[in-house]
């Protein structure tokens, strides 16, 4: 028997057009699933746009020796833009030390008016790709004690941030895979729930000569069809609701470093499209297994 | 004589863990047969149309289609082999979903046929069993006979070699059932073989055709002109 | 003459929008009558099964049950006027999940009879229409006829005052159809009014009642003491 | 007819029984719906524990005059402990300030050795209840004048912090009715489908007389039974989840307030309990409905 694609197609369209309940059912199960699942990586995605802005934020002190000459500073300056684990370097003077001393202390003037204006030696800030390696970078500096005096980081907050981030980021992805998981059951559920109504149809299908692709193939393709348009919705929904939030946390929290690119879009498509369609059809196919042996 | 078209070699069939439908049925049809079976309620006549359908397995015993033993054909095959087999349903098994027309067409695209030949043929079948106003219908529009007419039609629209139908008139009227009868008749006449389990004590004495007799799952009596109830 | 125990006046059934299923008919039918409706497939005989019972509603005209119309019965009245009435169905209607002898019982649950009377009676039933051994059995469990013995049993357990059977021995042999004749004249004679929709010739020639004969959705004949077809 | 409770339970113990398929997709869908909303309640109350803690530790610091005695330093202290936002007061003396000033900057001797030792005044240290009430008590300090020179509080921080934890509880409150919306919709639907497939058994039983009631009674068991199971495990669930990770943040991280009180075991038992039980009835009693109409 020549295999008709065309037949199939037009079978899925129809029953969708005669139950359009259960198909309204079917869709609306994915859709809810997947728009769980896709808030979530949305809620992951910015929270690890966050942590790793906020992890970016940690920086070495290296303060040089009062006596060290403008261009012993700049040839240091170089070299430490010149390690890989370092994302920006920043020299501050010894004035703008003490004027940003003078400004942090600016509503203590008894302590501020008995200081000079060279107390603080220059130095530079230096931001790191992650935080982690501020214990190499500060180990390589010691190398150029002629000109630091000395390295100041903190490696205690750094400890925390790490671990508190790692497992936050190993938590969403859990809660995640979590989310998937659940989607995957409760879609698959409602897929066995609405062919084991259809048993007896499947049941006649095969005792008039139907093979087993000849029956499955239309129900494979509703179950395509209904994964395509829930997954299609809930990604539409996910994108919708990205975009409302990054422009509201762009008035209402504007500290916190959220931005749209944390959030790819085709990706969030892509998997939502993907995970509906597979869970669709694979479950329509799973689920029929048992009607088809007659 | 011809070759055995379904042979039951000492078939029993046991369903669930006593109850015994079939007993050690040894029944040989021969291809362009006319076959009437007849029996009580519950004797057992539906079993062996679904023996010959592989939609059960006998217990013991075993039966042969067109010379293929249905024990040796593989699962995937089974449709093949029901391909070949026509049959009207004591209860119909309509889809519920398709109109009269689709029902019928099902039939045909199963095996793969042109949907032009389809659509030239549903409806001369149709007219056939006197539905032609009726196709467009779902089956839970229609009344209990015109579904039963319905899986007549089906059942015969891709003539297929063996014709079985299950109490095929229990739902019309002695005008249509005649009609059916002598529908059958003629399927018969062009070589098809027709096995026809009936209650339908008119139209076995009208046809004069080959009639077995079931009682509790045995073959009591097997005459090739006979009644619905002969003395034994 | 006895009071009207169902009267259809001037009642027109359209199906859809344009099937008629029946067109202006009056039918008085008195109270302790046995009445067959006979007629071709889809002359409208389970329309009129289906509009006494109140499962769908007249397109024009209106009906009475036992001097209630039952255009004025609020929907949660209908229960009650439904188990005023046995009905065998067509197409037997079992709750799929029960065995033989739960369906019947619960025939008599809806009408919150004791348990005790329910055990007693449902095993008396079930041996008059000889199924005491398949009382425990479900439906896919038992064959056509079988089945169908099922729902006669179910549709007089709780001796309604009116019992409308639908094509009821369709699936049964000559000599069970005769029992079930029987059994529904005993049910007659005890005050029971009884419709019976037919296409069984020889069950209306032999018992002689009234006979209301439909075509196309019209009353053509309706005859004190009938046969299957009289000469109009 | 009068009320058969014992006949509706039967009933529904039977169905359950016969069709162990349905029922089993019923619970599964229940308990995993609950366990995600559950896991959200969990996640709520800790973040929420964490997020007040934090709050906590934002506090008003109120410098006293260099001439202050001890004796007013001490009435001040006892009126602001009388404060009913505030929740602890210390007192930090100008030796201790000194003290703490040294060791912040103690890699950098350069700064401290110029200092004296009593450059710095001594202050009250004011924990709040709250951290919004930060003016409030700033406020009423402005009535000590006479002891008081300076009143200092992070109030960017505070605003910061008060934006950023107002916004993470409503979004987790948020997202918990999310959750829950969600659970009654994909809850629902599998019942629907369920009771959907048994649309012609509903129908049988009106047409040999059953009242609405009689036919209802024991699908909304059926539902009821599921319900109470599928909540039962997915609160067991929870509760066994919230012990194993009150448990590893514990030892894994041992510088975020989690305790285990921020999680009321009986309230997460009851809410989903309830919710699995009131969504299987008010769900099954739902979709029977257009299924009666006959
Ligand atoms: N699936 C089944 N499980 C258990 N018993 C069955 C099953 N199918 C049929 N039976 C029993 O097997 C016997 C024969 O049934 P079968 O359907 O072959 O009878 P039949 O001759 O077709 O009767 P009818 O004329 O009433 O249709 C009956 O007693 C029936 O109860
Ligand atoms: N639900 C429906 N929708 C549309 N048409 C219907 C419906 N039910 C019945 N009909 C049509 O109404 C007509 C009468 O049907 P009915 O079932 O009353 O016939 P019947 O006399 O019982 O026939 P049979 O002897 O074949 O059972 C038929 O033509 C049928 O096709
Ligand atoms: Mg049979
Ligand atoms: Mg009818």
């Amino acid at each position: 028997m020549r295999f008709n694609l065309g037949f199939s197609l037009r079978e899925a369209l129809k029953n969708m057009r005669l139950n359009p309940l259960m198909s309204i059912t079917s869709v609306v199960t994915t859709f809810i699933c997947l728009l769980v699942l896709g808030v979530g990586l949305l809620v992951s995605a910015h929270v690890e746009g966050v942590v790793s802005a906020v992890r970016q934020d940690v920086s070495v002190e290296a303060f040089f020796l009062q006596d060290a000459s403008q261009e012993e500073m700049d040839r240091v300056r170089e070299t430490v833009e010149g390690y890989p684990e370092v994302s920006e370097v920043t020299y501050v003077s010894g004035e703008e030390a003490v004027e940003r001393f003078r400004q942090t202390f600016s509503e203590r003037p008894d302590i501020v008016s008995d200081l000079g204006d060279d107390f603080l030696p220059a130095s530079l800030q230096i931001q790191l790709e992650d935080p982690g390696a501020a214990d190499d970078v500060a180990r390589r500096l010691e190398g150029e004690r002629s000109v630091v005096e000395n390295i100041d980081y903190p490696q205690r907050t750094i400890e925390r941030l790490d671990a508190v981030t790692s497992y936050v980021i190993w938590g969403l992805h859990g809660a995640t895979a979590l989310f998937l998981v659940a989607s995957v059951l409760l879609i698959s559920n409602t897929i066995r729930l609405s062919i084991f109504a259809r048993r007896q149809e499947i049941e006649v299908m095969k005792l008039v000569g139907a093979s087993d692709g000849f029956v499955r193939t239309p129900f494979l393709f509703e179950g395509l069809a209904q994964g395509l348009v829930g997954g299609g919705l809930a990604a539409a929904a996910v994108l919708w609701l990205n975009s409302l939030f990054v422009e509201w946390s762009g008035t209402a929290l504007p500290f916190v470093p959220i931005s749209v690119t944390a959030v790819n879009s085709l990706f969030v498509l892509g998997v939502l499209l993907l995970a509906g369609a597979s869970i669709g059809v694979l479950g329509s196919f799973l689920s029929m297994r048992r009607f088809l042996k007659i | 004589m011809g070759e055995a078209m379904i042979l039951f070699d000492n078939v029993t069939k046991v369903y669930g863990r006593d109850t015994v439908a079939l007993e050690r049925v040894d029944l040989e049809i021969e291809a362009g047969e006319f076959v009437f079976l007849v029996g009580a309620s519950g004797s057992g006549k539906s079993t062996i149309m679904r023996l010959i359908l592989k939609e059960v397995e006998p217990t013991a015993g075993s039966i042969s289609v067109n010379g293929t033993k249905l024990a040796s054909i593989p699962r995937r095959r089974v449709p093949h082999h029901r391909r070949n087999i026509g049959c009207v349903f004591q209860d119909f098994k309509l889809l519920p979903n398709k109109t009269a027309a689709e029902n019928v067409a099902y039939a045909m695209e199963v095996t793969g046929q042109r949907r032009r030949s389809i659509r030239i043929k549903v409806p001369q079948i149709l007219s056939l069993v006197g539905l032609a106003e009726k196709s467009e219908k779902y089956p839970h529009e229609l009344s209990g006979g015109q579904q039963q007419r319905v899986s007549i039609a089906r059942a015969f629209v891709s003539q297929p070699p063996i014709l079985i139908a299950d109490e095929p008139t229990g739902n019309l009227d002695p005008d249509t059932s005649m009609d059916i009868m002598q529908l059958l008749d003629r399927i018969h006449r062009i070589g098809t073989t027709v096995v026809v389990a009936t209650h339908d004590r008119d139209m076995v004495n009208a046809l004069q055709k080959r009639v077995v007799a079931l009682e509790d799952g045995r073959v009591v009596r097997d005459k090739v002109k006979g009644a619905y109830a002969d003395e034994v």
